[in-house]
C-alpha cells in the first residue's frame, strides 16, 4: 500500500523544467513561487512580477532589502541586469495583451474543464482574486499547481468546481505532487507520474476523470 | 514654470472630506502615502470609499502594519473598491461584520479602469472575468468574435500617491516596484497629493525621467523620516 | 464706410490674453500657434504639444534644431525647464481626461451652436482631423480661432456649419479679427469689437445670429 | 536576460510580407524608422495596410519626404488607417483616384485602440466622435450619463519603430517627442522590429528609465547614418 505525502518541491521541480529558454513567466504566492529555485541552469526563463517588474531575480541578502523593490506577495526581491520597471496598468497589459507564456498558480480547486478555484470560499475566507484572473486570461499556457489531496484526504482534481471561479476553461497544465496532467477535451490526461505512485493509485484517489495516456511515464525531477 | 505648494501630512489630511472616493497608491504598502495615511489616522476620518490596490498588511501578533492597513483598523471606510483584501484580517472580519462594503475587482481591470477615468474614457472592454461573479450587473459585448465585459472608469475625489522623487513643479519620479497604481491615479482624481522622499529644483529631471507630469499634481508632501515606505 | 482687412495677429493678441497663470493650453497649428507670442509677460501658461510634450518652449536658433524635438506640426521647438515628454496615449489621456485648460484651433467653418467643422471638404482637401477631435471634446474650453470673412467675402461664423464636422456643440469661444464671441444658447454673443469694426458692422457681415451684450466694449491688444 | 538578433533593414524589410498590417511609428517623420522603411521602398512591397499617425510629409517641389512619405510614393498601401494626411499631397492623389482606401481616425482614437490591442482589450469607450463622421457604423454606448463611441483594438502584424537607444536585450528608451506612437505599437504587433541609433549592453539602462521593457522587442536593426530620423 502507497501512502500519500505531502512533496510541493517535486511539484515545483516538474513544473520548473516546462519552461525553455526566453519564455515569460508569472509565478503565484507561495508554492508556485518555488519553482523559480528549480529552473535548470542552461534554460534562461524571464520572470514577471505584476506589481511591475520584468527580470525578477532572487532574495536579496539579509540587510540588502530594499523598502521599494518587492514581488506581488510583498516579498523583498532583486532585479536582474536587463529588467524594467512599469505601472499595473502596463503590467497588466503585458499579461492580458498575452506577453506572458506560461503563469503558475495554486489552487482551492481545478477542475477537469479546466476551471479554476483560488480566490474565494464564501463565508469562510475571501482574500480577493489580486491578478490572478487576469494572469488565468491572458497567459498563454495556465499551469495549476498543487498538492494532490487535501489534508482531509478529499482529490483537489475535481470534476467540477463547486467554490467560485477565478478561471473558466483556462487551465491547461496541472502538476501535483503525483503526476503531471494536461487538460484537454473535458478531462485529466495523466503524462507522468511521480513514483511511487502508480496510474491505478491516481485514479482510485482522484475525483475527476482521468485518462492515462499510452505514453505516459515515471517522471525522473 | 509653476511652482506647487508643499503642506504638511497633516495639511494633506484635512483636505479629505468624508464621503470622498480616495485612491491610495501602493501594493501591499510598497509606494503608499505613509505619512499622508498617518496624518489620516491622527485626523479620525470615516466614512471614505477607499480605491487601492489592497488594503495592505495587517498583523497583530507582529504588531507589523503598512499602507491603509490602519485606516482600515481605525475604521475609516464605509466601502472598499480592491483587488485583494488576504493579507489584512480586518478588512475580512469587518465585511463579515457587515461594517464594510468590499467589492473585489480583478487587479488588471482596476488598473484600467482607474487609467480610463484619467483618460476621459467612459469605460474598457476587458475578457477578464467573464463566467465568473465578475461578471454579475455588467454588460457583456461581443466583438471581434470574442465576449467582453464592459468596466465602467473608476475616478477618484482624492488621489494620494507617493513617489521617491519630484522637482518644484511636481514632476514625478517613482522609485522600482513602489510605481505601481500612483501613475495612473495621479491621472485619475480632482485633487492629487503627492508625498515625496527628496525634492529636487526644476529642470533637474531629464523629461525623458519624468513618470508623471507636473500637471497631474496640486500637492507635495515630503515623507517623514523613517516613515514605513 | 468700414472695409474689412484681414489681421491674424489681432486674433491671436487677443486670444493670449485670455489665459492666466497655471493654464495648461493646446495651440493648434497655423493661426493658432502665433497665439504663443503674445502671452503676456506676467502670465506663464503651461503649452500642451499633442505629439507629446508639455512644457513647450519657443523655437530654436537656426543650428540648434533637435530632430527628435518637434510640436504638432512638425517644426522644431524646445522644452522649458519642467516640461516632460511622453507617449501618444499619454498624451490624449491628458487632452480627453480634461487637464487641458484651453485649446485654440482653426476654423473652415464655426456655428453659433458651437459646432465646429476644420478638417474635411468633402471631395476636394481631406487633411483628416489630427487631435482636434479629441482636443475639442476634452479640453474646458474651446476657443476657435479665425479670420472673420473668407476671401470671397462669405462669413465664416455661419448659422448651420454645412461641412463634415470636427466637434458638436463643443466651442465656447471664437475669437477673429472683429471681435470676441462667446457662444451660449444658440447665439453668438460679441463681448468685445476691434475698432474701426462696430457692432452693427459686424451683425450686417456675419451669417449668424449676432447678440450684442450689453457690456459689449471695444478692444484694446 | 536573452539577446536580440541584430539584423539589417534589408533583413528587416524582408519579414514585411504582402497583405500585412504594418503599424508604423513617428509623427509626420519624427521618431520613424527611416532606414526600415528605405529598405521596404528599395524592395518593392505592395499591398500593405499602414496605421500610422499620418503619411507623413511629402515636398515634391523642395524634394522633402520623411517617414513614410516615400512608400505611400512607391503605392505600397492598399489602405492606411491615420489620424492626418494633409502633409502629403500623394496621399489624397490616390485616395481620389480609387487606387488607396483612406480610414481616418481621431488621433487619440488612434492611440488608445492601438494600446488596447496590445494590452488585450478588445476596445475603449470614447466621448471622441460622437455626432460626426467618425461614429458611423459604430455602436453607441450610454454609460454614466454620457454617450460614447466604442473604438475597437487595432492590433498589428509587424511593428516598424524607432527608439534612441536599446540594451543587447531589446529594451528600449525613446528620444523627446520622437516617442509618440512607438511604445504602443512595440506592444500591439506579432513582430516588432525597433530601429535604434544606439546600442549599449544589458544592465546600460537604469531600469525606472526603460520605456518598451525588451520582451516586446523581436530584432533590432541600427539607424544607418546620416538617415532622416
Amino acid at each position: 500500500m502507497i501512502e500519500y505525502v505531502e512533496n510541493k518541491e517535486n511539484i515545483a521541480r516538474r513544473i520548473a523544467r516546462i519552461f525553455k529558454t526566453g519564455d515569460v513567466v508569472n509565478l503565484g504566492i507561495g508554492l508556485p513561487t518555488l519553482v523559480g529555485n528549480f529552473v535548470p541552469e542552461d534554460v534562461t526563463v524571464i520572470l514577471q512580477s505584476e506589481n511591475g517588474l520584468i527580470g525578477l531575480g532572487p532574495a536579496p541578502a539579509p540587510g540588502k532589502e530594499d523598502k521599494d523593490l518587492t514581488n506581488a506577495g510583498a516579498m523583498p526581491v532583486s532585479i536582474l541586469p536587463g529588467g524594467a520597471y512599469f505601472d499595473s496598468a502596463t503590467s497588466f497589459g503585458i499579461i492580458r495583451g498575452g506577453h506572458v507564456d506560461y503563469t503558475v498558480l495554486g489552487v482551492l480547486e481545478v477542475d477537469q474543464e479546466g476551471n479554476l478555484a483560488n480566490y474565494k470560499i464564501p463565508g469562510k475566507m475571501v482574500p480577493g482574486m489580486g491578478g490572478a484572473m487576469d494572469l488565468t486570461t491572458g497567459s498563454r499556457v495556465v499551469i495549476a499547481a498543487t498538492t494532490h489531496l487535501e489534508k482531509s484526504g478529499a482529490s483537489k482534481l475535481k470534476r467540477r468546481c463547486s467554490l467560485p471561479l477565478t478561471a473558466v476553461r483556462e487551465v491547461d497544465i496541472v502538476v501535483t505532487d503525483v503526476g503531471y496532467f494536461e487538460i484537454l477535451g473535458g478531462k485529466y490526461y495523466l503524462r507522468e507520474y511521480f513514483e511511487p505512485y502508480t496510474p491505478d493509485w491516481i485514479k482510485e484517489h482522484t475525483d475527476a476523470e482521468i485518462v492515462v495516456g499510452e505514453d505516459c511515464k515515471p517522471c525522473f525531477c | 514654470m509653476i511652482t506647487k505648494p508643499i503642506i504638511s501630512a497633516a495639511e494633506a489630511a484635512a483636505m479629505v472630506k468624508t464621503g470622498q472616493v480616495v485612491q491610495v497608491g501602493g501594493f501591499l504598502g510598497c509606494g503608499s502615502p505613509d505619512s499622508v495615511l498617518g496624518a489620516l489616522v491622527t485626523a479620525g476620518i470615516n466614512n471614505l470609499v477607499l480605491v487601492c490596490n489592497d488594503t495592505s498588511v495587517l498583523d497583530e501578533k507582529k504588531q507589523r502594519s503598512n499602507g491603509v492597513a490602519d485606516l482600515i483598523k481605525a475604521a475609516a471606510f464605509s466601502k472598499v473598491i480592491v483587488s485583494h483584501i488576504g493579507t489584512n484580517p480586518e478588512t475580512q472580519r469587518q465585511m463579515n461584520a457587515g461594517e464594510l462594503e468590499v467589492v473585489l475587482v480583478p487587479q488588471g481591470t482596476l488598473a484600467e479602469r482607474i487609467r480610463a477615468a484619467g483618460c476621459g474614457l467612459g469605460g474598457i472592454l476587458t475578457p477578464t472575468g467573464v463566467g465568473t461573479e465578475v461578471e454579475q450587473g455588467k454588460q457583456k459585448l461581443l466583438v471581434a468574435d470574442r465576449v467582453w465585459l464592459l468596466e465602467e472608469a473608476l475616478p477618484g475625489d482624492v488621489g494620494l500617491i507617493k513617489a521617491r522623487k519630484a522637482d518644484k513643479a511636481g514632476n514625478l519620479v517613482y522609485s522600482k516596484t513602489a510605481r505601481n497604481f500612483n501613475p495612473l491615479m495621479a491621472m485619475a482624481c480632482k485633487l492629487v497629493i503627492a508625498e515625496v522622499e527628496e525634492l529636487v529644483e526644476i529642470g533637474e529631471i531629464d523629461p525623458d525621467h519624468v513618470h508623471t507630469p507636473s500637471i497631474f499634481v496640486d500637492y507635495l508632501v515630503m515623507s517623514r523620516e523613517g516613515s514605513k515606505s
